[in-house]
């Protein structure tokens, strides 16, 4: 999908798109959150940050502080270094689901879309039909249950939640490369004999790129949220610190009065997903070419 | 819903009429806020007990849980008991008629049980009489411990103990066929041979295990005999779900007069709880008792705090300062003390963390240089071990602690023990990391199981901090955690965990029940889930297990005792203390597994009377 | 103006609409006046986009806003202040005293009631009757547009109708309660070329017998030229030209009115010739010319077309037309 | 009759949708499925009554024959006992089902109710500044963690912390106590009063959470229908505004809107709302299935798992049979 396989047409709706997106200012304010956001989560990464979330503190559920600013939790652990490093995990776990489901999802929606109404089509129409049906939280469960005592064990729910997340893409996808199928010049360039992988990536690939954004920043803050749901029923991250995990923690420590876990967890979740959900609008808005400002 | 009246009012309105909608739900609520029943006197016949956890089952021969136990030990007789008041704890006898004989080689016990007993009327007898109790229900109960079919959890209690009863089992346990150690010699009289001698074999007797079980109700009800049992215990089973249980007063129950002094009443340690009401009356004091099964400690403290919706409870951890005044002993504040009397209940078990030892990268290993390397390890892993610090973070500051796996209080505890010696060295410990050679490159990555309770990671984060402070590089402690204390169990079980953090409950109050867990054969699946198999301490422990109660016994039990602390197989120790709660009027010492039993001497009483 | 005696059922006032887009204000409309008398068929034409449209749904008051907006002018609707009339009032006017018939009578009707469940409700918005009295009148209706067997078409639902049958509907709908003004946006174009003619005919016998006043917008010349009595041609939310139909047809002034007329196929003609198109493309309304809007495709245009607008200004012929150079 | 038929063939055409539910819930939750063995066995278990407990169990059978088992089951629709309690399933369902009903309801007719009204008022008066404050305030909805939500709630109403301290922070209506005079009345009272202190908490926290998602979603389904032809030609009509959301555009609209309703009903009645009843301690459906499948306790797992797939498959003909029935367009032959 590099820009060589785009006309000069889809180029100028991309950067007509850019161009709206910039104009829109709550979207680039959002952008502007989430890259700060992704900046810290590439300092933690790297080791540069937040390294003492681990150190025990002498004393437990200490107050806030210049040291600690969102004070410490039962172990004496630094709340703030603790909230900084959940960033590093929602990235690791947003960016991982996001990425392979829409790409699960585009693939496999394109090509039911592209063999619409043969056995593939059914097939795939079925398996998204048959994971639809299923309870998501018990789907969950019972995917990390059954990777127990595998190499895939750690990883367990994001590939419950990829198992997931790929039918929303599938089915949108499909349904878009079934339009794009009809339309005139899919039909001539079938008709002179090209191939139907050359048709696919030429021509249906390029015009679902936007869906799969879209979708992608969606799977996104999916992702992030139900790892904190997943973490507090005992699914999710293990390793490490994660805002699941802190707001886990916080569920006893606020009955004990102390809100540090809950205000730094729940703080720097809200303000990444409203911004990635402001984003995703902005996106969706500019990417949209029906769409006229309301 | 018109463009071109002011915008503004429409929003108002609507939210106003959402405010309206929500108010009128609460003002519905508020207006009508009288407590159901709050305005009943009360009733005094009802002792209303919870409990943290539900029976998932009442089968005696799965009562392995505190809560089966409790239950088993009310509707079904054992033919010993607990003295409601000793402490420690003291046996005496129930459906027995006194304590045992015991031949001269310890091998051979003879047991009497009471004439004139019967089971509780119930369908499964003829006519639905409950008929009297023989010594061939105790020997029918003691067998089908036995039969794979009953999926019983307590027979390696007595595995390998009583003459031919394991035969028996592996033959196809058939109740037809005799077995030599267990029989009845006739109605009333009970002889069990051993293989070899077991001096706590009495003790388990007082155990919900060994529930003397009528078999026609185990025929009658079959799959769902755990939720209709047939006793003839103080109480029969009303009704039963996951959330309550009604026990009622089984009027076949024989003549049972309360005595302080055979209780073992001990005035200096327990005047205040008003047991002194107890003398002389009939057991089961209360005609009915109500088991609350709350496993959220919230909703317990809340419903206690109701009136009497339940009569006694415990203090969550969460909020235990703001309840209670002083936590060591506890003395509750002002408001609670008013309305309630509470106690800190000592657990009669320990916490562990066991090191696997059957794990070569930190146990045993047949290179006698690692070896004594992986020991400094484990010294070091131990001395960094901050139990006073996991004591005040996690239970109140009032778990005791010690050194070694017998607590105190047990037979073979060393006085010289203070808790001061269960406090970290940072410094013993990098020396022995140095010694053994070991630094951040080197040492092995250890993982550290256990469920995925909020609890129990913030256990491991503490853990691991410890280790950090020695030098051990975070990333070779990962968590491997497990939905469920089965599944964790299973893979304890299968000797594919490294760091085990697990606490033991004593089936009954001898040493012996804690030592075992070293002894090298009962590694896992059995109950040695360090795997420790030291000869010298295995030759010891055999010693020990067939000898009567005495010093010699205890000089050994304490060896066993340094050995463990020595080689640390585990890294102890802590048992932890309970704040229990409940309502002024109420007369009710509560009291841990083994000891079970406890609700027939429950008392209600009505304060006005006093006054 | 020959029938300037009697009184006009609508009148419109230098009216301006302005739309706001992305692309920052625009105004759809810029000072368009134009009259409309009892019984008197007016056609509007133009290129999509002009502002025929947005000047029919002026009239009844039913601009989107946001983001569209009178922005100044007046409308009087048979007496009725149309500007600032309050939207409930409004919505009295609608359907009785001026109607509507849209283009696609597809989606015009709502797919999911019956249409006489549609018409009742509309003879009731306007006349306290009881339903089935409201259903006679609809049938009596369907039976007038000349529907076959009204009674059993009342209960079909629209997609059970023919594009045509479904037109009628509308126009009966429209007709229901006796406006005095029909606007009709375009109401053949969606239909196919036999029942175009149909259709418009029956507008046009209707609008006679009832005394209506008419409003024919369309981009179709052939069609203004056989139903309306003045044409009204609109370019770029502006009136550019406006004249009695025959005067137009025979002598257009507006250099655009021109480019239309030539561009109108004439199978009078023998050969078939290439027909004379207007070049170039309409200006985006957001970014207008300084002077006048047609200039950059007009054949005449003069530097001064480019320096400043030319007014709407009348002709010896009684017409009017915004050009400095006209015909 | 035409719609039972085509019920009746909707079905039909949804058996390869049970076959792939079941057969995966079997894959992952039944043969990949934790062990309950150590559960049961307690403690001290020896190599031997493992063995004898596979067996029993099963496990030690091979892949088809416990699927094909499991088939049978499905077909008879009896799944037997638990194995922890030996307490029957269809028991089990009986009394936590309904509890799991009851603690769903409000908030489902809650958030579904109030989503449709402020969309309606948000669509009608789109553009403006109102629509602009409920979709920034549902944009905020959307942008929290449920647990986050429950907590924050926990806090305001059910501790000292908070705003009122009138609500237990966990639990169920537990049986009343048996007082042998009780009045219906006062059981009844007891019922209500303690159904609403529990429910109330739950309620808030997923009708707040719930109603971003659904104010924003119904809003554009009405906005799209707003759009719509028909919507002018009634206004041209003088069909006042009121009239026309309600009568044409929500009918228009309640093809998306009751399908994404009714499609969710299944998980309200049978899976539950597993975050509140495990929040909550709400001994529910979800939560018992939770522990059965992290358990291993089969028989729930595979009656819970089936019953929602023919749960679902019954609310998709469902969605069809409503969609036949406000759209005209659309028969039951196609």
């Amino acid at each position: 999908m590099s820009e060589e396989n785009i006309s000069t047409g889809r180029d100028s709706l991309w950067s007509k798109s850019r161009r709206k997106l910039m104009r829109d200012r709550a979207g680039v304010a959002a952008m502007i959150v989430v890259g700060v956001y992704g900046l810290i989560a590439i300092l933690v990464y790297l080791g540069l940050i937040g390294e003492n979330w681990s150190t025990l503190g002498e004393e437990g559920f200490g107050g806030m502080s210049s040291e600690h600013w969102f004070g410490t939790n039962i172990n004496g652990q630094d709340i703030f270094s603790r909230a900084i490093q959940g960033i590093k995990t929602a990235f690791e776990v947003g960016l991982v689901v996001a990425v392979t489901a829409t790409a699960i999802g585009g693939i496999l929606g394109a090509i039911a879309g592209y063999f619409h109404r043969t056995i593939i089509d059914e097939v795939i129409m079925w398996l998204y039909g048959c994971i639809d049906a299923i309870p998501f939280y018990l789907f969950v469960a019972a995917v990390a249950f059954s990777l127990k005592g595998t190499e895939l064990q750690p990883w367990g729910m994001h590939i419950a939640m990829i198992a997931t997340f790929w039918s929303s893409t599938c089915r949108i996808v499909r349904g878009e490369v079934i339009k794009i199928r009809g339309l005139e010049y899919i039909q001539a360039a079938k008709a002179v004999g090209v191939g139907p992988l050359t048709i696919v990536r030429r021509h249906v690939m390029p015009n679902t790129t936007h869906i799969l954004l879209v979708q992608s920043t969606i799977a996104f803050v999916g992702a992030i949220k139900s790892e904190v749901i997943l973490t507090f029923l005992g699914l999710g991250v293990v390793d490490g610190v994660s805002w699941g995990t802190m707001l886990s923690e916080s569920t006893s420590d606020v009955l004990r009065g102390h809100f540090g876990n809950f205000l730094g967890a729940s703080g720097f979740l809200f303000v990444l997903v409203i911004a990635f959900n402001m984003f995703a609008d902005a996106l969706q808005d500019a990417l949209d070419p029906k769409k006229v400002s309301s | 819903m018109r463009g071109i009246s002011p915008p503004r009012s429409h929003l108002m309105m609507l939210f106003r009429t959402i405010n309206l909608v929500t108010c009128l739900a609460s003002v519905l609520l508020l207006t009508t806020c009288k407590r159901p029943f709050s305005d009943r006197a009360q009733d005094l016949s009802v002792f209303r007990f919870s409990e943290n956890g539900a029976p998932v089952t009442m089968d005696p021969v799965q009562s392995a849980t505190q809560y089966a136990n409790l239950m088993t030990t009310s509707i079904y007789d054992q033919l010993y008991e607990y003295k409601y008041l000793a402490r420690p704890y003291e046996l005496k006898p129930r459906l027995a008629e006194a304590m045992p004989e015991v031949s001269e080689d310890g091998l051979t016990y003879t047991y009497r049980i009471k004439k004139g007993i019967l089971f509780a009327d119930n369908e499964c007898f003829p006519a639905g009489k409950g008929r009297e109790v023989t010594a061939n229900d105790f020997v029918y109960s003691m067998r089908r411990l036995f039969d794979p079919k009953a999926r019983s959890q307590g027979a390696w209690l007595w595995q390998g103990k009583i003459k031919g009863l394991d035969e028996w089992k592996e033959e196809g346990a058939d109740y037809s066929k005799s077995i030599e150690g267990l029989k009845a010699l006739d109605d009333y009289t009970i002889q069990i041979i051993l293989n070899k001698p077991f001096p706590q074999l009495t003790y388990t007797f007082a155990m919900g295990f060994s529930s003397v079980t009528p078999r026609e109700a185990v025929e009658y009800y079959g799959k769902e005999f755990g939720l209709n049992p047939v006793g003839s215990g103080p109480y029969k089973l009303k009704s039963f779900s996951t959330k309550k249980a009604i026990l009622v007063r089984n009027e076949n129950y024989r003549e049972e007069i309360f005595s302080l002094e055979e209780e073992g009443y001990d005035p200096k340690t327990q005047s205040g709880f008003g047991l002194e009401r107890l003398e002389g009356k009939k057991l089961p004091i209360m005609d009915t008792t109500e088991v609350y099964f709350m496993e959220e400690s919230m909703t317990r403290w809340n419903s206690l705090n109701k009136g009497t919706e339940i009569h006694f409870g415990g203090i969550p951890t969460e909020l235990t300062h703001m309840v209670a005044e002083e936590l060591n002993p506890l003395v509750l504040k002002p408001k609670y003390a008013e309305k309630f009397t509470a106690m800190n209940l000592p657990d009669l078990g320990t916490v562990y963390l066991y090191l696997n030892m059957s794990d070569p990268k930190i146990g045993h290993h047949s290179d006698p240089e690692q070896n004594r390397r992986n020991l400094l390890l484990r010294k070091a892993i131990s001395a960094a071990y901050d139990w006073p610090q996991r004591s005040r973070r996690f239970y109140n500051g009032t778990a005791a602690l010690f050194p070694g796996t017998i607590p105190p209080g047990l037979d073979g505890y060393d006085e010289a023990f203070t808790p001061e010696m269960t406090e970290p060295d940072y410094e013993k410990a990098k020396a022995y990391l140095k010694e053994g050679g070991w630094n951040a490159d080197n040492l092995p990555v250890l993982d550290y199981n256990g469920t995925a309770s909020v609890q129990n990671k913030q256990m491991y984060e503490q853990f691991r901090g410890w280790m950090e402070k020695i030098g051990y590089p975070r990333k070779k402690i990962p968590y491997v955690s497990f939905a469920t204390f089965g599944d964790f169990n299973k893979a304890v079980k299968q000797r594919n965990c490294t760091l085990i953090g697990m606490a033991w409950g004593l089936d009954y109050p001898d040493a012996e029940n804690v030592l075992q867990l070293f002894y090298g054969p009962n590694g896992s699946p059995g109950s040695n889930s360090s795997n420790f198999n030291d000869p010298a301490y295995n030759e010891m422990f055999e010693k020990s297990v067939v000898m009567q109660p005495g010093p010699e016994r205890t000089e050994i039990y304490k060896k066993l005792n340094q050995i463990i602390i020595d080689d640390v197989p585990a890294v102890c120790g802590i048992s932890r203390n309970t704040p229990f709660i409940w309502h002024k009027n109420v007369v009710f010492l509560p009291s841990r597994n083994p000891h079970g039993s406890l609700f027939k001497y429950a008392l209600v009483f009505d304060e006005s009377d006093d006054q | 103006m020959s029938e300037s005696t009697s009184k006009p059922v609508l009148s419109i006032q230098d009216l301006v609409v302005e739309f706001k887009t992305e692309a920052g204000l625009i105004r759809a409309l810029d000072g368009v006046s134009f009259d409309v008398q009892e019984g008197e068929a007016l056609g509007i034409v133009g290129e999509s986009g002009c502002g025929k449209s947005v000047t029919a749904l002026s009239i009844l008051k039913l601009i989107p806003s946001p983001p569209g907006r009178i922005a100044g002018g007046s409308i009087k609707l048979d007496d009725i202040d149309v500007v600032n009339q309050p939207d409930d009032e409004m919505r009295k006017v609608r359907g009785s005293l001026a109607s509507m018939i849209f283009q696609e009578p597809m989606t015009a009707l709502n797919p999911v009631f019956t249409i006489g469940n549609q018409m009742v409700e509309i003879i009731r918005v306007h006349q306290k009757v009881s339903k089935a009295e409201a259903k006679r009148q609809a049938i009596e209706m369907l039976r007038t547009v000349n529907i076959e067997s009204p009674e059993q078409r009342i209960d079909q639902y629209p997609h059970e109708l023919s594009g045509g049958m479904r037109q009628r509907v509308m126009i009966a709908m429209a007709l229901s309660c006796s406006p005095k003004l029909l606007i009709a946006d375009e109401p053949t174009t969606a239909l196919d070329v036999t029942v175009q003619a149909q259709v418009m005919e029956e507008i046009n016998r209707l609008q006679r017998e009832m005394n209506m006043g008419l409003i024919l917008i369309t981009h179709d010349l052939g069609v203004i030229a056989e139903s309306c009595t003045r044409v009204v041609v609109m370019y770029c939310g502006k009136i550019i030209e406006m004249a009695e139909t025959e005067e137009l047809f025979r002598n257009p002034r507006h250099p655009y009115t021109r480019g239309l007329l030539d561009s109108i196929p004439r199978i009078r003609e023998k050969k078939l010739e290439t027909l004379p198109i207007i070049e170039g493309m309409v200006p985006d309304l957001a970014n207008l010319p300084k002077g006048c809007r047609f200039a950059d495709r007009c054949p005449k245009a003069e530097d001064h077309c480019r320096e400043s607008e030319p007014p709407l200004e009348d002709t010896e012929s009684g017409g009017k037309v915004a050009c400095f150079i006209p015909n | 009759m035409e719609t039972l038929q085509f019920a009746l063939r909707k079905l039909l055409y949804s058996v390869p949708l049970l076959f792939g539910v079941t057969f995966i819930s079997f894959f992952l939750m039944v043969y990949h499925g934790p062990d309950l063995t150590y559960t049961i066995l307690g403690k001290n278990p020896t190599p031997e009554q493992i063995a004898e407990v596979h067996r029993e169990l099963g496990y030690d059978q091979p892949f088809l024959k416990r699927y094909f088992l499991f088939l049978k089951e499905i077909i008879t629709f009896d799944f037997g006992s638990s194995i922890s309690s030996g307490e029957k399933v269809s028991s089990i369902l009986k009394k936590s089902v309904p509890v799991s009903f009851m603690v769903a309801l409000p908030a489902f007719i809650l958030s579904n109710a109030l989503g449709i009204i402020l969309a309606l008022y948000a669509a009608n008066h789109r553009g403006k500044k109102n629509d602009k404050i409920i979709m920034v305030m549902a944009a905020g909805g959307m942008s929290v963690s449920f647990l986050m939500v429950v907590i924050a709630f926990q806090i305001m109403f059910c501790t000292s912390y908070g705003l009122v301290d009138w609500f237990p922070v966990q639990g169920w209506i537990s049986p009343p106590p048996d007082y042998p005079d009780a009045t219906t009345g006062e059981i009844l009272y007891y019922y209500w009063y303690y159904y609403w202190s529990h429910v109330t908490v739950p309620t808030l926290a997923s009708v707040f959470v719930a109603l971003g998602y659904n104010t924003r979603f119904f809003r554009a389904v009405i906005v799209e229908e707003l759009n719509k032809d028909y919507v002018r030609t009634a206004r041209a009509y003088g069909v006042s505004n009121r009239k026309i959301m309600i009568k044409h555009v929500l009918k228009n609209a309640l093809i998306p809107i009751s399908t994404r309703i009714i499609i969710t009903i299944p998980f309200v009645i049978i899976a539950g709302n597993l975050v509140v009843e495990k929040f909550f301690g709400i001994p529910g459906v979800g939560l018992v299935t939770y522990d059965a499948i992290t358990n291993g306790d089969l028989p729930i797992v595979k009656a819970v798992v089936t019953s929602t797939a023919v749960l679902y498959v019954i609310a998709l003909i469902l969605t069809d049979i409503v969609y036949k029935m406000i759209d005209p367009r659309t028969s039951y032959n196609q």
